[in-house]
């Protein structure tokens, strides 16, 4: 009682701390210079339609880096967790009972259009709201979507994490070859712009962001098998 | 034999164990030698004078005839006068009064302490216990003859002796001093094996060595 | 009250409320779950902050031209800034769930309480 | 003061009227203490006796080198005491050996033969006389600090540590004595002496019939005469230093033996009457009342 | 020169590289690890060499846009010398781990690399955002290598360092948004230009971003998730985690500093300080090594934080000394916590494993001398800049408590190296891995060669490189050769070096240069009776010697300092080899610390800030400081000295050290404190603080420590300690006399000063060497040792006549000068004491030497020999230098006197040809030896004559009241020998100073005992502290 008493009474003062910031802030009624740098010259120094994937990509490259690092970093760990507390003998383990044949037709019916959409979603980052995040969760979710349908499907971890490696080596790569060929690490335009607005512009973009793609949605699948081997028996 | 007096096996610091027999490691075997007067009789003359004239008495009572010692520090009788004083250590007195009956364990001590005086040294004997036994003649716990056992240059009589006694008897030690015949421990050391025989015949429990440096 | 502040209003009240469960619930799930609910809020501040009253998203297309874009697009520096706090919130989410699960496995204990033979 | 070799003949001629003024006036002093009792005491002539009686004592023995060599460093402190001290002012006779050293040499002199004399009595390995030590040495820290004081007053006072020239500064006159012109120094410096010359209250050093006679409990023959000597001798030269220091000196033989046998029975006196002080007590008497006499008089000074 | 964005390239690429290999590819996956690391760090190097060799700072640009639209990292020297340290760690982590990175697989290997890719990352970057998701990758990868240890319980540690984590970056991102939108950039050197703080707004959002990254700093209190980490992850993660991390954060702290401008500033020293001194109090109440580390380090951190706020006036040294201190921190830290791991118990006593592994023990004696900053570490530099560059703009209270800190952790760390070297051994010998000691041993390496670099670019002479220093570590290397050898060869070092310097000395110096190099040679003749090898022995002593030997040779406050710390660590080292010295060696230690800190402070405040500091200038300091400087000084060298009050480590120290060792310690050692007194009254002369005339206070305290050393030496039992004691009451004398500030005050100090050496050293030597013989150093225990030791008997008897200073021999001639010069003072009371002290002598040097060699011999002694001939000679040679000395006194002191005429012309002695006069009177040192000689051989043959026939006779023939003695062990009156002085004077002895200092200590570790407590292991509640300490801070920043 008297502990969430304190901290109520430190919440509080967080409260007073935000409420500071409150008072403080005013609404923009232009944008800032960086914003309107970017309001300005995205469309040529990038060739991008969508400014956000322009700075998520391009200009804070090195962010999504981490940022895919982070997933790539959670997945390898919780990959340590898990293991580490993983049975050694699968053979132990009791089979729940099988899906119907009404899921499973269903659910192998979806998952190519899922997947269909997550390639969507990321290869036309660079122009519609959307990008390698969003696809690569939509890819992961058709994953979900099959181990939920058939808890004893078996997934190829190796296929995932070459997946996985690979497109956050070639990242790496892209990054690398932007400061050989063009202005710095992880700049696009090692690749032609393109037409402005085009699917195949904006130089290396689309590339990254399928990369990107393909890397979160193998982390997300590696980390949906590595949590769904843990399942306990019943 | 007293436990402490036996021998025993002692350790060193670095380890090695040796034998201590403690009657010959703590005290010297020497044998009193009789000790030669001067060369010349007149320095010796003045020396018997000179000893005569300054009797320091061994501060310790051996009996009940000590009482008859202590009135002779009163002004009555005031013994300074006649360079007669008394010492608290053997080692710095040369006249041992025995004062009155000596019992066998005494007589101990007796010895050790007049074995630690310093020659030439003298022994008066104070009142008849001294000479005969007195009235503890039939004892078997006090010595009969001092004489046996120590050589006793004056013996003084009387049960008890009166101070003035004491006085006179002192006058005439000094006057056997000064005539060169205060020999007493020469005489000890020439008949020790016959005081040592007398004296070890009464005393038992013999646990120190033949003579008392 | 603008849209914008109400939206930073409700990110801050959001933060606290994540904040109030994460401190005071024992189980840790729940605290994991409070967790997320602040990380919204703070996400929700994130967006707020970058907003504009009236304006659009930035994308350029035909309703956006370069030359207009200043005018007429928000902010789009927090919109980037919150997909990485997003996905890195999502990291460390899992990564607890993961401990929370292997804490389960090892001690049959959710509570956080149970956990403290580190001390002093 | 440059040496020439007269100088030897006079100082052993000081030595020798020391010696026999020492063993006449011990006796006298015993004399009068016999008297306060009502006893004739001891001859006049007694200490002479006795002394040649011990050194004519004819067996000897000895527990070491050290307890052999004790009584000459005893002796030794007492003679060279009073040697490296003028005794009678003005005279180039007997103003002994003092151009080896000042007021300091004297002072830090007095414990050399008492620690020779300490050593031998503790190779004796009688118990009784290290008790006899310890109970010197503690009375003595605190016995000897008024008179330290009193010293460094009177110096001081004469602006020198040479004694020809402090009895300089008090000749001409009673009244230029240290006594009238530094009372408080003199006062402090007298308390110690009491302290200093082993007899009643401050004898518990020797404390005769409860550690038989404390150090020399041991000593005998040879040795104890030695000692002896020294007992006359050492008393006189502390006197003279005293009698320096704080009582004009002495221009003549006269003079010196008044003035010494003087200094010397206010100890006596005090003596007779005061039983005897446990160390602790001594010690505590000695802080209570002589030290701070003599802290007053260097403050004052 | 390769671009420093392929740091992060290679780290990133390598990790994902990792994840195409099989996962049976095991040595193929480290062996990629390990050369991805190398790469990293190659690069780094290069960076740093290039760097370091002038060129300006580079700025890297992603994507090819300049900041503030795109990411930008900078390349400037502190990013370099960090990011080599981060990669460095990190190979040498991943080499030490190579078991269980091999266990665990190509994943674990991965987390790895991209924990040291993102510490580098937070290095490099000038962007805000950035650095938060560097942080949380640090953050992440850090919850992953928990799971590296084999402790079970760091998954809960992991667990918890999470949920705080989360807090953080709540905190963290709110203010980076809010500071954006103040400033319309992201880009830190913007927000710095824009004067964030100033904007609406930004002073809270930068007040966020702050404290988020402080948190990260594990600042106490809000640091008990860190500590979790610290004592159950793998000790090589331990090792990341304490120095990359710690480095990494630190400058984080930096760059949010470099924004918030110079009104956080404060802020940040007070958090650093706090941390500083609350995390070493806590640590001194642990027993878990590796938790005892996690505090040392977070306080580390706390005092380079402290130094970034100090930036203010430390101005462009705050690189040199903020990376001296953080550079030696990482070092240290990371080579202790690769130590823990070859240890296998976890408790402190579990070290004791490394006793008898010499080179480990040197690893971790480097190890605390790289974190306590001692000479010729980093540390020390970095210390000494930061503390004159405190004192010259007057922020005591900062220096202060910097010091106190640092006394604390000199106090745990110096414990537990004394827990290593003398408790039971326990049972677990250190693992025989030889890759991990050869991590280890690169930790050292890496620690000698930061010294040898600070050294280099401190601008003053390069410490590592002195002459008598690199003699002394040379013996490191000899180690192996037999002791007699090392002998040898120490003792021609000692003399060629007089030689050498010998011009150099004018009188003054030339006598304690005598001393320490003639008098140290003369006491190295005693230790040719060791036998063996005797390791650990010549290198400590030879740094005892070399300190002393510079420290006299010193003209700059910096080079005394220097030598004064190396003459301190040497004896330390000394002094513990004693077998029950390890208490007593602690606080000695401690003292001479506490010392040494408070002669910092006052060089420092005499010396403004103007550097290199000629010692001799303290003259002209400023009339508001002079008093304080002198104080300071004073006390710090009166520690050395063993003042009252400060005295209490000397007995111990000096009774329980080796039989040759104490008279280096006793008859040497000590000189160094009156060395430094001449000079600072010989500069400084008279001071007065509150109208009190300081040399006024110096004589009080120079009395008091005469009477009380004296007393206490006269109720010893134990004889070294009597002897350790009677060299606390001759301090005080000398002290007395310098303090009397005159002429011959000044001649009897010196005197003392070799008197003091010379009989101090000889009864050290001859106690000891009965001690030796007898097994015991209790008195009462021996006794009528006399004709068996007769030369240790005459050395002793010899000796004590000089203490005592009866005439003839030359204590006499101190005594002489002493009463003169007190007539020419104007002080009179303090004199009591003295004169009360001098009979006070009496009694403990009578008690030495009748005690031992008189009295009843014991059963057990019967058969003892003579002390080895080793230790005789010294003795016979000091004898006949005291005879020599007692006699013409003048060749040495005449010299003297002519030199302190310069300074106090009045009262000089005229030295004729045998009489030596004063003002006030005169004195014949041979005429006094020719007469009491001729009187005593007079004598003597007297009683020959008489007495030629004396019978020699046995202990026991003693008159005993005609009884006889029983035991000599009952017959020997030697133990409380001054019972009656004692009931008298006793109360003088109750042991005030004791208490006092021991009630301190209790305090502090009743405090640490109590606060602990705080630390509850449940990771919510760290997390409410965390909170709790944002909002303490921000309400303290509110109210300000």
């Amino acid at each position: 009682m008297i502990r969430t008493f304190f901290v109520v009474l430190l919440l509080l003062g967080l409260g007073a701390v935000f409420a500071g910031l409150m008072v403080g802030y005013t609404p923009d009624a232009e944008l800032n210079a960086t914003a309107r740098y970017y309001a300005d010259n995205t469309a040529a120094d990038t060739g991008a339609a969508n400014i956000v994937t322009a700075i998520i990509v391009t200009y804070r490259g090195l962010d999504t880096l981490g940022e895919v690092t982070v997933l790539f970093l959670t997945a390898a760990i919780v990959a340590l967790v898990l293991a580490a507390g993983r049975e050694k003998d699968p053979a132990s383990r009791i089979a729940p009972p099988p899906a119907g044949e009404l899921l499973t037709t269903g659910s192998r019916l979806l998952a190519p259009l899922i997947l269909l959409l997550g390639v969507y979603v990321f290869a036309n980052g660079h122009l519609t709201p959307g990008g390698g995040f969003q696809g690569g969760a939509i890819l992961a979710s058709a994953v979900l979507l099959l181990l939920l349908t058939d808890p004893l499907r078996h997934f190829g971890h190796r296929l995932i994490s070459v997946v996985e490696s690979l497109s956050g080596f070639i990242y790496v790569l892209i990054g690398v070859a932007g400061v050989v060929l063009a202005g710095g690490f992880l700049d696009n335009r090692i690749l032609p712009l393109g037409d402005f607005g085009a699917l195949l512009s904006a130089g290396a973009i689309p590339v990254i962001y399928t990369l990107i793609g393909l890397k979160v949605g193998a982390e997300f699948a590696s980390m949906l098998v590595s949590l769904s081997e843990t399942e306990e028996p019943r | 034999m007293r436990e402490e007096l036996r021998k025993r096996t002692v350790t060193a610091p670095d380890g090695q164990t040796f034998e201590i027999e403690p009657l010959k490691d703590y005290f010297c075997e020497a044998q009193p030698q009789v000790q030669r007067p001067a060369y010349a009789k007149i320095v010796e003359d003045l020396f018997n004078w000179a000893r005569s004239e300054s009797l320091w008495i061994l501060g310790f009572g051996t009996g009940c005839g000590a009482i008859e010692m202590r009135p002779l520090m009163t002004p009555r009788y005031d013994a300074y006068r006649f360079g007669i004083q008394w010492r608290p250590t053997p080692r710095q007195s040369n006249l041992f009064v025995i004062s009155g009956y000596l019992s066998v364990k005494t007589l101990k001590r007796v010895i050790r302490s007049y074995e630690q005086m310093q020659g030439p040294k003298y022994v008066v004997g104070l009142g008849s216990c001294t000479i005969n036994g007195g009235m503890y003649w039939d004892s078997y716990n006090t010595i009969k003859q001092l004489a046996d056992y120590l050589p006793v240059d004056v013996y003084i009589a009387g049960c008890m002796p009166r101070p003035e006694a004491l006085l006179a008897g002192f006058e005439e030690l000094k006057r056997i001093i000064r005539a060169g015949k205060g020999e007493g421990a020469n005489r000890y050391a020439e008949n020790f094996e016959w005081y040592k025989a007398n004296q070890k015949r009464v005393i038992q429990d013999w646990d120190m060595p033949d003579y008392n440096w | 009250m603008t849209l914008v502040t109400l939206a930073i209003a409700t990110g801050f009240a959001l933060v606290l409320i994540g904040l109030l469960g994460a401190l005071t619930d024992r189980n840790i799930l729940r605290m994991i779950v409070a967790f997320t609910i602040a990380n919204t809020g703070v996400n929700l501040v994130l967006i707020g902050v970058g907003m504009l009253p009236g304006r659009t998203a930035p994308i350029l297309d035909e309703a956006v031209s370069v030359a207009q874009a200043a005018a007429r697009i928000v902010d789009p520096v927090p919109q980037a800034l919150v997909l990485t706090a997003i996905v890195i919130g999502l990291g460390v989410t899992a990564l607890m769930l993961a401990y929370a699960l292997r804490l389960h496995q090892t001690r049959h204990s959710l509570d956080i309480r149970t956990f403290t033979e580190l001390k002093w | 003061m440059p040496f020439e070799w007269v100088q030897i003949p006079y100082a052993l001629l000081t030595l020798f009227i020391v010696v026999n003024y020492g063993l006449v006036l011990t006796a006298l002093i015993q004399k009068i203490g016999a008297r306060v009792g009502r006893r004739h005491g001891i001859r006049i002539y007694q200490n002479y006796v006795d002394l040649l009686k011990n050194y004519a004592l004819r067996t000897h023995i000895t527990h070491g080198v050290m307890f052999y060599l004790g009584p000459v460093f005893r002796l030794t402190g007492g003679v060279g005491l009073l040697l490296f001290v003028p005794t009678i002012f003005g005279s180039e006779m007997f103003s002994n050996l003092s151009f080896a050293g000042d007021l300091i040499l004297a002072l830090y002199f007095v414990f050399f033969g008492s620690l020779g004399m300490a050593l031998g009595a503790g190779e004796s390995g009688h118990p009784y006389s290290a008790i006899g030590v310890t109970r010197g040495l503690s009375q003595v820290t605190a016995a000897e600090l008024p008179l330290a004081l009193a010293v460094f007053a009177v110096s001081l006072q004469y602006e020198t540590l040479s004694i020809t020239e402090i009895v300089a500064a008090q000749q001409g006159g009673v009244t230029n004595w240290t006594l009238f012109t530094n009372p408080l120094a003199v006062a402090a410096a007298m308390l110690s002496f009491l302290g200093s010359m082993m007899r009643p209250p401050f004898d518990v050093v020797l404390a005769p019939q409860e550690i038989p006679i404390g150090p020399p409990t041991e000593y005998h023959s040879a040795y104890l005469a030695l000692m002896q000597t020294n007992r006359v001798i050492f008393p006189v030269a502390k006197v003279v230093i005293y009698m320096n220091l704080f009582f004009g000196g002495a221009t003549g033989w006269g003079e010196f033996a008044v003035k010494v046998f003087c200094i010397y029975m206010v100890s006596v006196l005090v003596g007779v009457v005061f039983p005897r002080f446990r160390v602790e007590q001594s010690i505590r008497w000695f802080l209570v009342w002589a030290v701070p006499i003599g802290v007053l008089s260097i403050v004052i000074a | 020169m390769v671009s420093a964005i392929f740091i992060l390239a290679i780290g990133l690429g390598a990790a994902f590289l990792l994840g195409l290999l099989r996962d049976t590819w095991r040595g193929l996956a480290y062996a990629l690890t390990l050369a991805a690391l190398a790469a990293m760090s190659w690069i780094a190097g290069s960076w740093l060499v290039a760097l370091a060799g002038g060129l300006g700072p580079v700025e890297i640009r992603t994507a090819g846009f300049a900041p503030p639209f795109a990411i930008a990292l900078r390349m400037g020297l502190p990013e370099a010398a960090l990011s080599l340290l981060i990669s460095l760690t990190g190979l040498l982590s991943a080499v030490y781990m190579r078991g269980t990175l091999m266990r665990l697989g190509r994943r674990a290997m991965a987390v790895l690399l991209i924990a040291v890719m993102a510490l580098v990352g937070i290095v490099l970057t000038r962007d805000a955002f950035n650095l938060f998701v560097f942080l949380e990758l640090t953050v992440i990868a850090t919850g992953g290598l928990v799971l590296l240890s084999a402790d079970p319980r760091a998954l809960g540690a992991g667990f918890k360092y999470l949920v705080v984590a989360q807090v953080i970056s709540i905190l963290l991102l709110v203010g980076v948004i809010f500071a954006y939108h103040a400033t319309g950039s992201l880009n830190i050197d913007d927000m710095a230009a824009a004067n964030l703080v100033t904007l609406k707004g930004g002073a809270i959002a930068f007040f966020l971003m702050f404290v988020a990254v402080v948190a990260e700093l594990k600042p106490f209190p809000a640091n008990g998730w860190a500590l979790d980490i610290y004592e159950s992850a793998h000790p090589a993660f331990s090792a990341i985690l304490s120095a990359a991390l710690s480095a990494a954060a630190l400058i984080a702290a930096d760059k949010m500093l470099s924004i918030g401008g110079p009104e956080w500033l404060p802020v940040a020293s007070s958090l650093g300080l706090v941390s500083f001194l609350g995390a070493n109090i806590l640590a001194l109440a642990q027993d878990n090594d590796r938790r005892l580390l996690g505090y040392s380090s977070i306080g580390q951190v706390g005092l380079v934080l402290v130094v970034l706020g100090q930036r203010d006036i430390l101005g462009a040294s705050t690189p040199f000394i903020a990376g001296g201190l953080l550079l030696a921190h990482a070092v240290a830290k990371a080579g202790f916590y690769w130590l823990s791991g070859l240890v296998q118990g976890r408790s402190l006593m579990d070290w004791t494993a490394l006793r008898g592994h010499p080179v480990l023990i040197f690893a971790f004696v480097t190890f605390v001398a790289l974190l306590l900053g001692l000479p010729p570490f980093p540390g020390f530099y970095a210390k000494w800049g930061l503390v004159h560059a405190l004192a010259a703009d007057g922020r005591y209270l900062v220096l202060g408590l910097i010091l106190l800190g640092s006394l604390i952790e000199s106090g745990y760390l110096m414990r537990w190296f004394g827990y290593i070297i003398k408790r039971p051994q326990v049972d677990l010998p250190p693992l025989p891995s030889l890759s991990k000691r050869a991590v280890v041993l690169t930790a050292v390496a890496a620690g000698w060669a930061l010294g040898w670099i600070w050294g280099e670019i401190s601008g003053y002479p390069n410490l590592l490189l002195s002459i008598p220093l690199l003699f002394a570590l040379g013996f490191l290397f000899i180690e192996w050769l037999p002791a007699w050898v090392k002998n040898l060869v120490a003792i021609a070092g000692l003399g060629a070096w007089f030689w050498y310097t010998f011009p150099g000395y004018d009188p003054l110096h030339l006598i304690y240069a005598a001393i320490i190099l003639v008098g140290g040679a003369v006491i190295l003749v005693a230790s040719f009776d060791a036998k063996g090898r005797r390791v650990g022995f010549y290198p400590p002593a030879m740094l005892m010697y070399a300190g002393l030997s510079m420290l006299i040779l010193a003209q700059d406050s910096f080079a005394f300092f220097a030598a004064w710390e190396y003459l301190t660590i040497g004896s330390y080292f000394l002094i513990l080899r004693g077998k029950k010295s390890e208490p007593h060696a602690l606080s000695y230690i401690l003292f001479s610390l506490g010392g040494a800190f408070a002669i910092l402070a006052g060089l420092a405040l005499g010396a403004q800030g103007v550097l290199p500091f000629d010692v001799a200038d303290l003259a002209k300091a400023p009339a508001r400081l002079a008093p304080w400087i002198f104080a300071l000084l004073a006390i710090g060298f009166m520690t050395k000295t063993a003042a009252i009050g400060l005295h209490i480590w000397l007995p111990g120290a000096h009774a329980e050290a080796e039989t040759d060792v104490s008279p280096m310690v006793s008859g040497i050692l000590l000189k160094a404190g009156l060395f430094g007194l001449t000079l600072l009254l010989m500069i400084m002369g008279k001071q007065s603080l509150y109208g009190i005339e300081l040399t006024y206070v110096m004589l009080w305290i120079g009395a008091l420590s005469a009477l009380v050393g004296n007393l206490l030496a006269a109720f010893q039992e134990d004889a070294k300690r009597l002897l350790a004691y009677s060299s606390i009451g001759q301090m005080g004398y000398a002290l007395f006399g310098l303090a009397m500030m005159n002429h011959l005050g000044w001649l009897m100090a010196l005197m003392f000063v070799i008197n003091h050496y010379i009989y101090k050293s000889m009864l050290f030597l001859s106690v000891g060497g009965v001690a030796k013989r007898t097994g015991t150093r209790d008195m009462y225990r021996m006794g009528g040792l006399i004709t068996l030791m007769p030369l240790s008997f005459i050395a002793v008897l010899i000796g004590i006549i000089a203490v005592s200073g009866v005439p003839p021999l030359s204590g006499f001639g101190g005594r002489w000068i002493f009463y003169n010069a007190i007539m020419s003072s104007e002080y009179r009371l303090p004199m009591v004491l003295i004169f009360l002290s001098g009979p006070i002598a009496f009694l403990y040097l009578f008690r030495l030497i009748h005690t031992i060699f008189l009295g009843q011999l014991k059963d057990e002694h019967r058969k003892l020999k003579e002390a080895p001939l080793w230790l005789i000679l010294p003795q016979m040679l000091y004898v006949a230098f005291l005879l020599g000395f007692a006699v013409v006194p003048g060749l040495a002191l005449r010299h003297v006197d002519a030199y302190i005429s310069e300074f106090f012309p009045a009262h000089a002695l005229i030295w004729d040809d045998i009489t030596i006069t004063s003002t006030f009177g005169y004195w014949s040192p041979i005429s006094i030896m020719v007469v009491v000689g001729c009187i005593f051989a007079v004598l003597f043959l007297w009683l020959l004559v008489l007495n030629h026939r004396a019978q020699k006779v046995k202990q026991f023939n003693i008159v005993y009241s005609a009884e006889r003695p029983f035991r000599p062990e009952t017959t020997h009156f030697a133990w409380n020998f001054f019972a009656p002085y004692r009931k008298a004077l006793g109360f003088m002895t109750l042991p005030l100073v004791t208490r006092f200092w021991q009630a301190q200590t209790d305090l502090l570790h009743s405090t640490a005992q109590v606060s602990r407590r705080f630390y509850t292991g449940n990771g919510q509640t760290y997390a409410v502290h965390m909170l709790a300490f944002a909002v303490a801070v921000y309400l303290i920043w509110m109210g300000s």
